[in-house]
C-alpha cells in the first residue's frame, strides 16, 4: 500500500516531466529556425547601418573570422572581423573590438572600416557608464558617435587621434573625458590593426559558422 | 493642597533638539567660510536655496499631514539638512539644483518615512545622491577654486549664471568648470599617470587639492569642537577616518604610483564634511557604542572603494546611504553588555 | 542566574579605589538648604493614618478594632506571610477608623488605613524588643526582633530588612554595605541622621553584620558629605573597629544604587534577576541599620524616620522627625508653610520620586523626603518630540541598557521586544530622560511596559487556571456520562446487580462532593493568599495544584 | 531531443519517490497550530464567538472556518496576537459578536438565591459553590466572567460586577504626549 | 463562497498582485522603463498566469499533494518556456528588450501562488477569470509604473511601440514636454521603487477614502431607515 503510493507518485511527476519536456521540444522545433533567422537578420540590420546593403553581396553574417589580439593597448581581448565583399572583392570590413578603459566596465563597439582605410562608420553596442554623462556615446543619445565618419589614420595625424583635453581633435563632453577617450582610442587601435592586415584578412578562410 | 502629577524625572532637562542642531550648525562655520573664499558667491546660493526649499517643502507637507508647521519647523532640522545638502553641492550649480535636491531630501527621505526621527536615510545625502543620479552633468561642473588660475565671478554675474543660467558674456561653460581634484585624479589615473605626475599640476595644492586641504580642514575643526561639546559621539569620525586610512594606506603602500595617498584622501571632496556632519546624522546612524565604530569604519572603507572603482567623482554620499541600511543590523549585533549580564545580548535567564 | 559559589576567593581582593560604573549624571545636589540645623521632632498631629502597607509584600492585617485604645509601640497589625512586616501604633490615642484612604502611590488611589486619633499623651508600650546583649545573640533571634518591630529598608523600595538580613541556606555573606551614598538632589535625611546619631548607625550595622555572619561591611557614602564622613569616622575611631569601613564614593548619580554602590566599592556585578546575595554580599540602607539599633538597644519599633522637608516651595526646609502616619500637610506646616513658588509636591528625589496630587496623604516608612519644588526646580514637561536616537540616553544609562530601543518597543506596545531588550534590568532612575533633548518621558513608557507586562503574566495565569478547569469540567462530565450508560446498560442486563449503580453513583456523588470541599478549601487557602501582586513565585504553586487536583480525582473515579 | 525529454523524466520520477517517501515518513499528527492559538484566547468559555468554548473556537481558527475577530472577552489584544500568529492583517472586532467591555465577575445575591445548582451546571470552570437547596456563591478568583450562569438563573440573583480595582493591580498609563500614538507596526 | 464578481474585483483591487500582494516585484521593478516595456510583460506574465490557472485547475484532482508544487512548477516552466520561445520567434526586438525577465517569470510568485491558493481549488471557469483578472491587474500596474516612469524620465510616452506593433506604431510616440531636460532617477531603477511606492500609497488613499464614503452612506441610509 505504501510503496504503491510512492510509485504513483514517482509515475505522475515522471508523465508530467516527460509531457512538458514534450511540449517544449516540440514547440523548439517548430520556432527554431525562425528564431535563427531573427538573429541574423538583428546582427545584420546593425551591420547595415554602418555598411549599406547595396555594397556587398555576400553573407555578411557567415563570412566572419576571429582573431586574437595583443599589442593594441586600446583594444582588449580577440576581434570579430565581419567581411563585405561585392563581386567577390573586399569591399569593407566591420570590427568587433571591446575596450576596457571605460568609466565603468568594458565599451563593446563596431568599427566599420573601408578597404581605403577610412572609417565607415562606429557604433557602441554595450557598455555600462554613467547615465547622463558618458552614455552620450550611443548613436540614440547624441551624434558624437558620427564624428568618426570618414576619419583615416592620417586624417588627423596619428598623434591627434584624441580627445581635446588631451591635445587631439575629438571633443570630449562636457563632464566626461574618460568615456570618450576610450572610445578614440579604441577607433584608433582598430584602424592600426586593420591597416597592415586588410588583405591578409580577406585571404583566410571563414569561421565555421557559429552553432546556434 | 493640590497638585500636578506626572512621572518621575521632575528636573528640568539639559539638552534641546534646537540647541543641539544650532550647534551643528555653527560648527559649519569654520568650513563653509573656507567654502566661500575658494569658490565664491555661489556656495552661498547653494546654502540659501537649499535651506529655504527644504524648510518650505517641510512646512508645506506638515500642513499636508495635518501636523503642527510651527513648532517641528523650529526644531531646525529641515534648515540643518538644507545647510548640509547646500555645503555638498557645486558652487555654480543653476538654482533648481539645491532646490530640487532639498525639496526631495524633506519630502521623499524625511516626511515620507514619517518625518524626524523617523527617516532611514541621511535626508541630505538622499537629495545629493538624486541630483547626482538625476543631473550628473550638473552636479560634475566644479568651478576652479581662487588661485588655480581663474578669478572667480562677481556676485552679479555668478547670480545671473545661478538664476538665469546666463553666462557672462565673452565665456563658455567650459571655461568656468573643471573637475575636482578627485575627478582630475581619476582621469589622470586613467590616462596611465603616476600620482607624483598629478601632484604636480597646480590643481592639487600642497597635497590634497587646492582649496579642498582648506575646506576639509575647516570641517575637521568643526567637527572636533562638536565632540568636545559632546553633540557627536567620537566613534562615527574616528570609525570613518581609521577605516579611510586603512584602506587607502594599504593600497598606497602597495601601489603608490596608481592610489592617493591616505592624506589625499582624508584631506579631498567630502571627506570631513561627511566625517563629522554627515555620518554622524543620529537618526539614520547606528546607535550603540561598537556599531557606530563599525558603521563609521563601514563609510570609510565605502568612500574609498567607490572613489576608486566606482561610477561617481565621491562616494561620501553613497556610502553612507549603504550604511544607513546596515544601520539596524549593526547596532543588533552589538548591543553592549547590560549590567549585570555575562554576555551582550544574553538575557539573564539562564 | 549565576552560580554563588565562583567568587568566595575574589571577596578580598576590594579595589584600592572606588570604581566608577557605567553612566550617571553629575547633578546639583541641592543638599544644604535642608541641613542648617540638626533633626527637629515634629510635633504630634491630632490624627494620624497609618496604611496596612507600607513595604514590598503582602499587607499586614489589623489586630485591632475601631475604637481600640493603642499605646505607643504597641503592634496594631500583624505580618500574615514571610515577606510582610507589622505596623505599630505611632502614639498613644484610639482607633477611629479601618478603612480606604488615600495613600501616597503614583496612582493617587486609596488603601487600608488604620486612623489614629492621638491623645496627646504619647504614653507608651512596652515593645518587648530590647535585647541586653545583641552581638552576643542568636542571628534568628535577631531576626525575629527586626521582624516584630516592623523594620523595612528605609531607603525607599520598603522591603522587610529582617528578610534581608537571613542569607538563606547555602549562602555566605563575605560583605555587608550599607548605602549612605544618598546619590538624589535635596534628600539629606541619611547625612543628618549620620551626622547626628553617629552611634545609632554604627551600633545598628554592628548588629546586622552579627546576624548576617558577614565579615566586613563597609558604609559608601558619596564624597559630597564630608561633615557625616567624619562622624562616622570618628564614631569609629573611638570603636576601635577595623571590620568597619567608610569607604567615599564619587559623587555620582545614581551612586546610591543598589548595584552601582556595589560595583563601585567591589567591582562585581550583581547578576541581572539576581540579588547581592548571589555574590555573597548583601546590602542595607543606613537608616535601616540605625533603625535596627533603636529597636533592639532601645526597645522602640519603627513608628517614626527622619524625612527632609525641602525645595524651593518650604520656607524652613530641614530634617524632622515624623511619626509614621502624619499628614504631609501637618509637617509643611512645621517647617514654615509653603513659599508662593511652590508648583509641585513630591514624596522623594526629583530623579525617581512620586509626585502627590495632594498634602493629605501620610508619612510612611519608606518616605525619606518630601520636596515642594518650585516651576524653576520641576518645570512642567515640554511636549515630546520625536526620538532623533542621539543616544545621549544610552550614554548615561548606569545600566547600560540602550533606552531608545526599549522607548521604541514600549511605545508600540511589543513587550515581548521590550524584554529582548532587558527592560527589567532598568532601575527608573530617570537618568535617560533627563538628557533627552526631545524631552520624551522615558521612564514613563518604561514603566507602563512593565506594569502592562505584569498585568498580562496575570492575566496568563488566570486564564491557564480557567483552561485547566474547564478541561477538567469537560472530563468529568463525560466520564460521568459514561458512567451513567455503563450502569444504566448493566441494570439492563443484570437487573439483581442494580445495587452495584448504585454504590456507582453513590461513589461519583461522594467524589463530587469531596471535590467541593476541596474546591472550597483551595478556595480558602487562595483567599488567605490574594492580595498578593501575584509574583510568578507565589502564583507557581497554585498553577501546580490544580493538575495535581485532577488527578487525584481520577485516582479516586 | 528524446534523451533530453526522457532525462528529465527519470528526474522527476526520482523526486517524485523522495517526495512520496517523505509524505509518508514526516507525516505531522494533530495540529500544533491549535494550541499555540488556544494558549492566546482569553480562555473565558464565554461563547460569544460561537463556538463551544476557546478550544473549539481555536479549533476552527486554525481550519480556516473562523474569522480571528470573534473573541469580544479578548478585544484588539488577542486580535492582534492571532494576526501575529498566523501572519494576517488584523481587523477590528465583529461588532455582531459582543463589545470588548471591562472585566466583571458573577456576583450571587446570597439572599435571593434558592439553590437550584442550575448556575453550577451552566459554568463552564465549577467556580460556583453550593450543593442543592444550599445557598451557592462564586469563586471571585476563578470567575472568567463569561456571564453563562446569568440566564439559567430562575431568580435572576446574579449579576456582574466590575472587577475591583486596587493598588496592587494599577498600571502606570500609556504617556500622553502631543505625539500621536502610532499603531504597533515595527521596523 | 467566491463569486466570479469578487474574483475579478480581487484581481483587479483588492488582491492585486503587484499593489497588494507585492509578488513579482523583481520583473515589476526592472522592466516598467517604458509603456511597452511594462505592456509586454505584463502581456506575457498573463497569458502565464491565464494558461497556468486553466491547466492546474483542470488536473487538480489528480494531483497528490505530495508532489502539487514540483507539479505546478513544471507547468508553469513548460508555459513559459513556450512563451519565451513564441515570443522570440514573432516579436524579437521585445524579446531582446525583456531579455532575461521571460524566463524570470517562472519565478514570479503570484503565478504559482495562484496555483496554490486558487486554481488547486476552483473550478476551470473560475480559475480562468482569476489567472485573467490577476493577469489583468498586475499588467495595469506594469503599464502604470511604465507609463509614469518614462513620462518623468523622458518627457514622453509609448516610445518604442514598433517593438510590439510593427513600424507603423512609430508615430505613436507621444512628446508631452518638448524640450525636457530628462529626470534620470525615474528611468534607473530607484526611481522603480519609488514609483510604486507612490503607486501603492494612492491606492491606499483611494481605498481609505472610499471606506469613509461608505461608513457615510450607510450612515445615511441608517438614518432614512429610521426616519
Amino acid at each position: 500500500m505504501r510503496y504503491r503510493s510512492i510509485l504513483i507518485s514517482a509515475l505522475f511527476l515522471f508523465l508530467f516531466a516527460v509531457a512538458g519536456s514534450g511540449l517544449v521540444a516540440f514547440t523548439y522545433d517548430l520556432t527554431a529556425d525562425r528564431i535563427a533567422e531573427n538573429q541574423r537578420r538583428a546582427l545584420l540590420r546593425s551591420l547595415n547601418e554602418l555598411v549599406p546593403e547595396e555594397r556587398y553581396d555576400n553573407d555578411i553574417f557567415t563570412d566572419t573570422l576571429t582573431m586574437p589580439v595583443s599589442g593594441f593597448p586600446g583594444i582588449t581581448g580577440p576581434v570579430t572581423v565581419y567581411r563585405a565583399r561585392k563581386d567577390g572583392w573586399p569591399v569593407a570590413a566591420v570590427l568587433a573590438v571591446t575596450t576596457a578603459d571605460g568609466y565603468s566596465g568594458n565599451i563593446r563597439l563596431l568599427v566599420a572600416i573601408n578597404m581605403d582605410g577610412t572609417v565607415a562608420g562606429v557604433r557602441v553596442v554595450d557598455h555600462r557608464e554613467t547615465p547622463g554623462l558618458g552614455d552620450a556615446i550611443e548613436h540614440g543619445k547624441s551624434d558624437w558617435i558620427l564624428g568618426f565618419n570618414g576619419r583615416s589614420l592620417g586624417d588627423p595625424a596619428l598623434e591627434q587621434w584624441d580627445v581635446k583635453r588631451d591635445g587631439g581633435v575629438f571633443d570630449q563632453f562636457t563632464g566626461a573625458t574618460i568615456t570618450p577617450r576610450a572610445v578614440v582610442k579604441a577607433v584608433r587601435d582598430a584602424l592600426l590593426y586593420f591597416g597592415p592586415r586588410r588583405h591578409s584578412l580577406f585571404e583566410k578562410h571563414p569561421d565555421p559558422p557559429a552553432a546556434s | 493642597m493640590q497638585f500636578p502629577t506626572q512621572s518621575s524625572p521632575y528636573l528640568p532637562p539639559v539638552n534641546d533638539v534646537t540647541r543641539l542642531m544650532v550647534t551643528v550648525m555653527l560648527a559649519m562655520i569654520p568650513g563653509v567660510l573656507c567654502l566661500f573664499w575658494f569658490f565664491g558667491w555661489g556656495v552661498l546660493f547653494n546654502l540659501l536655496v537649499a535651506s529655504f526649499a527644504a524648510v518650505g517643502t517641510e512646512a508645506l507637507i506638515l500642513r499636508l499631514r495635518r501636523r503642527p508647521v510651527r513648532p517641528t519647523l523650529g526644531d531646525g532640522t529641515a534648515l540643518l539638512t538644507g545647510l548640509l545638502l547646500g555645503a555638498a553641492l557645486p558652487p555654480l550649480a543653476p538654482w533648481w539644483i539645491p532646490a530640487i535636491g532639498a525639496s526631495f531630501a524633506i519630502a521623499v527621505a524625511k516626511q515620507l518615512y514619517g518625518g524626524m526621527g523617523s527617516n532611514p536615510f541621511n535626508p541630505a545625502m538622499v537629495g545629493y545622491v538624486v541630483l547626482i543620479i538625476s543631473f550628473p552633468l550638473q552636479m560634475t561642473l566644479w568651478s576652479p577654486p581662487h588661485g588655480a588660475g581663474h578669478d572667480l565671478l562677481p556676485l552679479l554675474d555668478a547670480a545671473r549664471l545661478v538664476f538665469l543660467e546666463a553666462l557672462p558674456p565673452g565665456t563658455r561653460l567650459d571655461a568656468l568648470t573643471m573637475a575636482t581634484p578627485l575627478d582630475a585624479a581619476r582621469n589622470d589615473i586613467a590616462r596611465n599617470l603616476t600620482w607624483s605626475e598629478i601632484l604636480q599640476r597646480p590643481l592639487f595644492g600642497s597635497f590634497a587639492g587646492r582649496g579642498w586641504e582648506w575646506i576639509n580642514f575647516g570641517f575637521l575643526i568643526g567637527g572636533l569642537w562638536l565632540w568636545q561639546r559632546r553633540v557627536i559621539h567620537w566613534q562615527i569620525p574616528a570609525g570613518m577616518l581609521g577605516g579611510l586610512f586603512l584602506i587607502s594606506a594599504l593600497f598606497y603602500i602597495a601601489d603608490a604610483d596608481s592610489f592617493g595617498s591616505p592624506v589625499f584622501h582624508f584631506f579631498s571632496g567630502a571627506t570631513m564634511l561627511g566625517a563629522f556632519f554627515i555620518a554622524t546624522d543620529p537618526v539614520s546612524a547606528a546607535t550603540t557604542p561598537r556599531g557606530r565604530l563599525y558603521y563609521g569604519a563601514g563609510i570609510g572603507v565605502l568612500v574609498y572603494v567607490i572613489r576608486t572603482w566606482g561610477g561617481y567623482p565621491d562616494g561620501v554620499a553613497f556610502a553612507v546611504l549603504l550604511m544607513n541600511m546596515a544601520a539596524p543590523t549593526i547596532d543588533y549585533y552589538t548591543q553592549p553588555r547590560v549590567f549585570g549580564h555575562r554576555d551582550a545580548g544574553d538575557d539573564g535567564n539562564d | 542566574m549565576m552560580p554563588p559559589d565562583d567568587n568566595a576567593p575574589a571577596m578580598t581582593m576590594l579595589p584600592d579605589k572606588p570604581l566608577r560604573f557605567p553612566g550617571g549624571l553629575q547633578l546639583a545636589s541641592n543638599k544644604a538648604q535642608s541641613l542648617g540645623g540638626p533633626i527637629r521632632s515634629a510635633r504630634l498631629p491630632r490624627r494620624l493614618y497609618v496604611p496596612l502597607s507600607q513595604h514590598i509584600g503582602e499587607p499586614a492585617e489589623a489586630t485591632v478594632k475601631i475604637g481600640d485604645r493603642v499605646l505607643k509601640g504597641q503592634q496594631i497589625a500583624r505580618s500574615l506571610s514571610y515577606i510582610s512586616a507589622p505596623v505599630h501604633a505611632p502614639t498613644s490615642g484610639i482607633v477611629s477608623d479601618i478603612g480606604k484612604y488615600p495613600v501616597p502611590h503614583p496612582s493617587g488611589l486609596s488603601a487600608e488605613c488604620l486612623v489614629i486619633d492621638c491623645d496627646g499623651e504619647d504614653r507608651a508600650v512596652d515593645s518587648g524588643l530590647k535585647m541586653r546583649a545583641a552581638l552576643d545573640a542568636d542571628p534568628a533571634e535577631i531576626r525575629q526582633k527586626v521582624r516584630d518591630a516592623g523594620i523595612v529598608g528605609l531607603g525607599g523600595a520598603g522591603f522587610p530588612t529582617s528578610v534581608k538580613l537571613n542569607p538563606g541556606p547555602g549562602h555566605q555573606v563575605e560583605l555587608l554595605i550599607i548605602n549612605a551614598a544618598e546619590c538624589e538632589p535635596y534628600i539629606s535625611c541619611d547625612e543628618a541622621l549620620m551626622c547626628d546619631r553617629p552611634q545609632d548607625v554604627i551600633d545598628g550595622i554592628r548588629i546586622m553584620q552579627h546576624a548576617l555572619g558577614a565579615r566586613q561591611a563597609l558604609i559608601g557614602i558619596e564624597d559630597n558629605m564630608p561633615r557625616a564622613i567624619e562622624c562616622l569616622t570618628t564614631a569609629l575611631r573611638n570603636a576601635q573597629d577595623t571590620a568597619l569601613r567608610v569607604v567615599p564614593v564619587p559623587t555620582l548619580y545614581p551612586a546610591g544604587g543598589e548595584k552601582q554602590l556595589i560595583y563601585a566599592l567591589t567591582g562585581r556585578e550583581v547578576p541581572s534577576q539576581g540579588l547581592p546575595i548571589d555574590i555573597g554580599m548583601v546590602c542595607h540602607n543606613v537608616g535601616t541599620a540605625a533603625a535596627v539599633a533603636r529597636a533592639l538597644i532601645h526597645g522602640e519599633p519603627l513608628i517614626s524616620r527622619v524625612v527632609t522637608v525641602t525645595g524651593a516651595g518650604i520656607a524652613q526646609p530641614g530634617n524632622l522627625e515624623v511619626r509614621i502616619g502624619t499628614p504631609i500637610a501637618d509637617i509643611v506646616e512645621q517647617c514654615g508653610g509653603y513659599t508662593a513658588d511652590v508648583a509641585r509636591l513630591l514624596m522623594g528625589g526629583p530623579m525617581m520620586g512620586i509626585a502627590l496630587h495632594t498634602d493629605q496623604l501620610p508619612v510612611i516608612k519608606t518616605t525619606n523626603c518630601i520636596l515642594a519644588a518650585s516651576r524653576d526646580e520641576t518645570p512642567d514637561p515640554r511636549p515630546a518630540l520625536p526620538c532623533i536616537r542621539c543616544g545621549k540616553c544610552a550614554d548615561v544609562c548606569p545600566a547600560s541598557l540602550l533606552p531608545q530601543q526599549l522607548y521604541w518597543y514600549a511605545r508600540a506596545r511589543d513587550f515581548d521586544k521590550v524584554q529582548d531588550y532587558n527592560l527589567f534590568d532598568c532601575i527608573e532612575c530617570g537618568c535617560c530622560a533627563h538628557v533627552c533633548p526631545s524631552h520624551i518621558p522615558l521612564v514613563q513608557y518604561y514603566r507602563f511596559a512593565k506594569t502592562e507586562i505584569w498585568d498580562l503574566e496575570r492575566e496568563r495565569q488566570k486564564s491557564d487556571l480557567a483552561r485547566q478547569r474547564h478541561e477538567f469540567r469537560i472530563e468529568r462530565l463525560e466520564r460521568e456520562k459514561r458512567e451513567l450508560e455503563a450502569r444504566r446498560a448493566h441494570a439492563r442486563k443484570t437487573p439483581d446487580q442494580a445495587g452495584a449503580g448504585d454504590a456507582d453513583a453513590k461513589k461519583a456523588e461522594i467524589a463530587a462532593a469531596l471535590q467541593r470541599v476541596k474546591a472550597r478549601k483551595a478556595q480558602q487557602e487562595r483567599e488567605s493568599g490574594t492580595g498578593e501582586s501575584l509574583g510568578a513565585e507565589q502564583q507557581r504553586p497554585l498553577t501546580e495544584r490544580e493538575p495535581r487536583r485532577a488527578t487525584q480525582q481520577d485516582d479516586e473515579a | 531531443m528524446l534523451t533530453a525529454m526522457l532525462a528529465i523524466g527519470i528526474l522527476a520520477a526520482l523526486f517524485g519517490l523522495l517526495l512520496g517517501y517523505a509524505a509518508i515518513r514526516f507525516k505531522v499528527e494533530g495540529d500544533p497550530i491549535v494550541d499555540q492559538i488556544d494558549a492566546l484566547l482569553p480562555q473565558t468559555q464565554c461563547g460569544q464567538c460561537g463556538f463551544a468554548g476557546c478550544r473549539p473556537y481555536a479549533r476552527a481558527i486554525a481550519a480556516g472556518e473562523a474569522d480571528i475577530n470573534q473573541c469580544p472577552p479578548g478585544g484588539e489584544t488577542t486580535i492582534h496576537a492571532l494576526a501575529d500568529l498566523l501572519g494576517l492583517d488584523p481587523k477590528p472586532l465583529d461588532a455582531e459578536r459582543g463589545e470588548h467591555a471591562e472585566k466583571t465577575v458573577a456576583v450571587i445575591d446570597e439572599q435571593v438565591c434558592i439553590g437550584c445548582t442550575l448556575c453550577i451546571q451552566a459554568c463552564p470552570v465549577d467556580a460556583i459553590l453550593g450543593a442543592a437547596k444550599q445557598m451557592h456563591t462564586v469563586i471571585e478568583s476563578e470567575c472568567t466572567g463569561c456571564e453563562l450562569c446569568i440566564a439559567p438563573c430562575p431568580v435572576d440573583c446574579i449579576s456582574m460586577v466590575p472587577v475591583k480595582k486596587d493598588i496592587r493591580d494599577w498600571k502606570w498609563p500609556y504617556p500622553q504626549s502631543a505625539q500621536r500614538p502610532v499603531a504597533a507596526s515595527g521596523e | 463562497m467566491t463569486s466570479y464578481r469578487n474574483i475579478v474585483r480581487d484581481g483587479f483591487w483588492t488582491n492585486n498582485v503587484g499593489l497588494v500582494q507585492l509578488l513579482g516585484l523583481c520583473p515589476l521593478l526592472a522592466v516598467t522603463g517604458t509603456f511597452i516595456n511594462g505592456l509586454g510583460l505584463g502581456v506575457a506574465t498573463l497569458l502565464t498566469l491565464v494558461a497556468s490557472n486553466v491547466i492546474v485547475s483542470l488536473i487538480r484532482s489528480l494531483v497528490r499533494p505530495e508532489v502539487r508544487i514540483p507539479v505546478f512548477v513544471l507547468v508553469i516552466a513548460s508555459i513559459v518556456t513556450l512563451i519565451e520561445l513564441t515570443m522570440s520567434a514573432w516579436f524579437y526586438e521585445l524579446y531582446k528588450v525583456l531579455g532575461i525577465f521571460i524566463p524570470l517569470i517562472v519565478t514570479n510568485c503570484s503565478i504559482i501562488g495562484r496555483a496554490e491558493a486558487f486554481a488547486s481549488k476552483n473550478s476551470v471557469g473560475k480559475s480562468f477569470v482569476d489567472g485573467l483578472s490577476m493577469g489583468l491587474g498586475f499588467m495595469l500596474v506594469l503599464v502604470a509604473l511604465g507609463s509614469l516612469r518614462e513620462i518623468t524620465g523622458t518627457g514622453a510616452l509609448f516610445s518604442q511601440a514598433h517593438l510590439m506593433f510593427g513600424d507603423a506604431a512609430r508615430s505613436l510616440k507621444l512628446v508631452l514636454f518638448d524640450d525636457y531636460g530628462g529626470f534620470l532617477l525615474a528611468v534607473l531603477p530607484p526611481g522603480a521603487f519609488i514609483g510604486l511606492g507612490l503607486l501603492i500609497a494612492l491606492k491606499n488613499v483611494i481605498d481609505r477614502r472610499m471606506q469613509r464614503r461608505a461608513v457615510r452612506h450607510t450612515a445615511v441610509a441608517g438614518r432614512v431607515a429610521e426616519a
